[in-house]
């Protein structure tokens, strides 16, 4: 174990796999011996040279695109994009090039690439620079969507992602990159696919994933002194998503609230709300909750922005509403 | 041709009110009274000043992320400028919008915009309009050197091209992407060039040269109006700043950031006004001052405006 | 009321506002002479002249994107997409500028304006060429999204999306553009945000729309003989969602089918769920169900085409699993 | 540079199979046996006959919706295209690609493409790894003049040119784009023109001369082998065939038509093949013969061949 932020985890993780596999490169924007938009690449140039960390144009599309192309001809590439709100300049190439080409050849093509891009609010970045979207990406079969919400999941995750042989989209949160914790050394990888209860309760289930998992792990602290005991399911990836583990726990406590970031409507949120109100519906005593910011674009100023955002208080109120 | 005495003064005026809302800008977010992000236009104020120039109230521009320099020339308010920063409900996006998306559609400011390159179709369209309701108006999108590599230059370029829409396409190169150096991320050295691909005529000028950007700015933008369709003018100039307030500019070597800062749009019009006896340096230092006058004002103005009611993340969605 | 197809009705909604609004224009790939990939554009060229009905290059980008500026000037665009496959060549337009202009501006610009485009599978056109990704745009807040099931509502849709002073994406479906139907003539506008009950019954509710309305129309006459009444809610437009609709008639029969062409997956029945889990919970006496296609790509080959998509028989089976 | 006799036959036998292959293609949609949309190479043959003859198994190509003449020419088996035309399971693609996406990994053909552009960023990330892995191997991108407007045009050259990549870009100018003539979608004549605007080469040549075709994409390939980045290769020619099978094209001038078919590129190296004394109208006739059969073969190979399993449907979204 060594204590590191979860900007340090994603690194280290791609340091990791760099040095086990030298097929696998980075390209995006400012990534070389700039260190990337918000530091996380930093260092990597100076270690791995300019053969495997490169700069790109503002070229969205290309940087995407030419990650099939590299993947099909047998490298790794990890595709960063400077913030998850760029996706719609490369959309195509995501959804239906990389996600698409393994099935439309019959199985005959492997495209092992990781999308490296930031999400969320809470930085005053206004309405192009603070989404998050990543249901948009659980729409796509052929792609992965990972979103890691604790430094250790930050750095085993990265790390199966790159090894897997699928597109994997990589969504890591601004809010997160300066949090510290305790993460594993040398090749320690998180299985995609598989849920983690950040905390174990009894009294309601949240499912919650990326920053709102802290959010939500500080309020079942609070809802623990006032009696209700929250029990707390992180997918940490959506696709493939661990539905036995959210039933397992659906059934335990009957109740389930879903915290996200992403505005409600078509919010991976109803996703997981339709599973349980399918799959376990006989489980449910009370009807199923989504706490998630309004349908609309995110502000600029911070009160606003505030307002957006859901919070500890709003979780709180959320669960107590159930009782 | 003959710029006079009350042209030139107006582009100093102009300019050096660019200059010091900038300044202010520097200190306030170092003071931490501007959230988010803030890309400074210290530098570049020849640029918006000479096209701006050009342009009709009536007129549209597409600006970028760094954005200020062209609001003020196409005639933007600083009070609602600066309250927007501050993330006011006096701003001109009532605070929902921030320095990265300022606008003021009646001025035909259609918007400084977070995407890259995201002007380039945005101004098309403008120009598309102009031409369909053949009311005379033009359409400019500035862009920077990083945004001439996006897919949206392209199209955006090829389409005013063969639709002969009355558009100029401003390439404002400062020679730098953030930390990326324009032979870095592309091999033309005159981006100007990249108008051979649509069929259309392409400039270079001197970027810190007010006169010789108006005069560029001028003669793409009579054509435009004249109906012979789109222009790509580049205009060279640096960044003086990071990219953003918060990034040191490391990569850049100092000695050409020294030449750069030589090379300093103001003075060099200072000298040019001087010597045409113009005005004396006393009365051009009176405009300054009232420059910076106006800027403190918008800054009180800014600052005494209250904050929105948090109510207010919900309306403006939609128009109904 | 005028027997024309959907085709039809979707060029006499396009033909009657150009008529009654001259700042109404068409742009996109080949809708000019040529009449678009489908036909649905024919004749309007020789009605409104080259101003108002304008061929593009293949620039997907600049066909949305110079909509918005020209909205914003105080034009009506109406932009086709020759397929809503290609939406991911001009996302960003659409889901940072378009949808969020007005909002950015502080509510001082209007972007009134149209993206017509067709989806949907069944004729063979493979991953590419045949997919429903509604559940995108109905996650992008300032975006109306618009999907007609038949003749009437093609054409009244169509008039009030042009009349909407927002982006709307208007999604027709290919499979029914030779589909026939009685249409009203001249200025009918079908308000976005109303619901229509395509089928009267009692048993069980299925909220479909687009060309899943028509094969859940014709299994509900074949349960008719089998002694299930069914309710078909065919919310029109998926955003506004007319919620209130398919409440009330969950309320009336307790069970809950949707019926979609998406993948299932964080397809637009997920929200839906979510809804009726949250607000209709009290109403139902069964678990919600979703029929949709697998999540997997769209195969080539008619069989494995015919295996991917919901059929007669297979919402037949669905609706009967409940009794 | 001489071409020698078994290089020229090898031309003509490949240019007759493509036409051979399309021509069945044209009856067999008729009849129904080929679901979905099928875009023929007709009156192409010369470009990927020519540009394919100078890559080995191990280089790349990215191929387009008009994609058979490319596939033919980088080696692909003829049963196994016809058999996936036909949505078999013998089909390259098992059934599930159809002709918009029948591809061969192991024969360095990166697929078919249903997105119009989308071929660029994959051949130049397929140069990218070659270039990455030192294998001396190439990557070539087939478009055309429709595709030279798309977004993916100009970032893909941008970054091939910055990053010096061994990928050829092979811009298949049929003059037109659907229905769009190329005078009406882009105001260039020639496209390699548009090389300029990414500093790296740009030759046009007749696409109706394999020979000539042959010589500019040696000279690019090698180039490319060389380490010294991309070229933009054009090739002028004609579709002789509506867009798709269903369209009438009506919108193409006869005369235009009439000239074209004129230019047929296979009459044209017959002529030579004779006057060279490489071979007799016998031997020619026995070629064409020889490959008609051929095409014969795989037809009854697809014919026969099974159709999938429904459950086939869900298999092959992910590796594991
Ligand atoms: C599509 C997109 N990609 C990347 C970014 C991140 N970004 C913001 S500004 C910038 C550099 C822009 O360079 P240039 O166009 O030269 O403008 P400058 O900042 O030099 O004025 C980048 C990469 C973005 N905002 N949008
Ligand atoms: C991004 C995208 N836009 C539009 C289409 C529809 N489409 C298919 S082929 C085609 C014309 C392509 O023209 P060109 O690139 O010249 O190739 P050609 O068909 O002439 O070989 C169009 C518009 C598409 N498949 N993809
Ligand atoms: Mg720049
Ligand atoms: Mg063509």
């Amino acid at each position: 174990m060594k204590q590191m932020t979860y900007a340090e985890a994603i690194r280290d993780g791609m340091r990791v796999e760099m040095q086990r596999d030298p097929n696998v490169y980075l390209a995006g924007e400012d990534v070389a011996q700039f260190g990337g938009c918000f530091g996380v690449t930093a260092g990597l140039y100076d270690e791995f040279g300019p053969k495997r960390v490169m700069n790109t144009p503002i070229s969205e599309a290309v940087i995407v695109g030419h990650a099939v192309g590299a993947a099909a001809a047998g490298l790794r590439p990890i595709a960063e994009i400077m913030f998850v709100d760029f996706m719609g300049c490369c959309m195509d190439e995501l959804f239906n090039q990389a996600a698409k080409m393994r099935y439309m050849f019959g199985g005959k093509a492997r495209v092992p690439m990781v999308v490296r891009t930031p999400c969320g609010a809470g930085m005053g970045a206004a309405a192009q620079h603070s989404q998050c979207i990543e249901s948009w990406f659980t729409h796509i079969p052929g792609v992965k969507t990972v979103m890691p919400g604790t430094p250790a999941d930050a750095k085993g995750l990265m790390i199966a992602a790159i090894r897997d042989d699928n597109p994997v989209m990589y969504i890591e949160h601004k809010q997160l990159l300066p949090v510290p914790g305790d993460v594993p050394e040398g090749e320690y990888a998180v299985p995609l696919g598989k849920a983690d209860i950040k905390r174990v309760g009894s009294d309601i289930t949240i499912v919650t994933w990326s920053w709102m998992l802290q959010k939500c792990l500080a309020a079942a602290e609070e809802l623990a002194k006032r009696g209700i005991n929250v029990e707390i399911v992180d997918p940490r990836t959506l696709v493939p998503l661990d539905k036995d583990a959210i039933l397992k726990s659906v059934g335990k406590t009957g109740k389930l609230l879903i915290v996200h970031e992403e505005v409600k409507t078509s919010g991976f949120g109803g996703e997981i709300a339709a599973l349980v109100a399918e799959e376990g519906f006989d489980y449910l005593d009370a009807p199923i909750a989504r706490l998630t910011p309004p349908d609309t674009p995110i502000p600029f100023s911070p009160i606003l922005e505030g307002a957006y955002l859901p919070s500890e208080e709003k979780i709180i109120k959320a669960v107590e509403a159930f009782f | 041709m003959d710029l006079n005495k009350e042209q030139l003064l107006a582009f100093y005026k102009n300019m050096v009110t660019i200059r010091a809302f900038e300044s202010k800008a520097v200190e306030l977010f170092a003071a931490g009274q501007i959230p988010g992000f803030v890309h400074l236009y210290l530098g570049e104020e020849a640029i918006a000043t000479g096209v701006c120039a050009c342009l009709e109230k009536t007129d549209y521009i597409a600006s970028t992320h760094r954005g200020h320099g062209h609001l003020i020339s196409k005639g933007g308010n600083l009070n609602f400028m600066m309250a927007e920063l501050f993330g006011r409900t006096t701003g001109y996006c009532k605070g929902k919008g921030g320095s990265m998306h300022i606008a003021d559609v009646d001025l035909g400011i259609l918007g400084a915009n977070g995407i890259v390159g995201a002007g380039m179709p945005i101004a098309t369209g403008a120009a598309f309009a102009c031409k369909y309701k053949e009311n005379g108006a033009v359409a400019v999108a500035f862009f920077g050197d990083g945004a001439s590599d996006r897919a949206t230059f392209h199209e955006s370029l090829n389409l005013a091209s063969i639709w002969k829409l009355p558009v100029v396409f401003v390439c404002e190169n400062n020679g730098w992407a953030i930390s990326n150096a324009q032979k870095d991320h592309q091999n033309v050295t005159d981006i100007s060039d990249r108008a051979t691909a649509y069929g259309i005529p392409g400039v270079s000028v001197d970027g810190n040269d007010v006169i010789a950007v108006f005069e560029a700015a001028d003669a793409a933008i009579e054509r435009a109006r004249r109906g012979d369709g789109p222009t790509l003018v580049e205009c060279k100039s640096w960044r003086w700043r990071g990219h953003f307030e918060g990034d040191p500019g490391a990569y850049k070597d100092p000695k050409d950031q020294e030449e750069w800062l030589a090379k300093d749009p103001i003075p060099r019009l200072e000298k040019n006004l001087l010597k045409l006896k113009y005005a004396t340096k006393a009365e051009l230092d009176k405009i300054t001052a009232a420059a910076q006058e106006e800027i403190e004002a918008a800054i009180k103005f800014a600052g005494e405006s209250p904050q929105p009611d948090p109510q207010e993340v919900l309306t403006d969605v939609y128009a109904d």
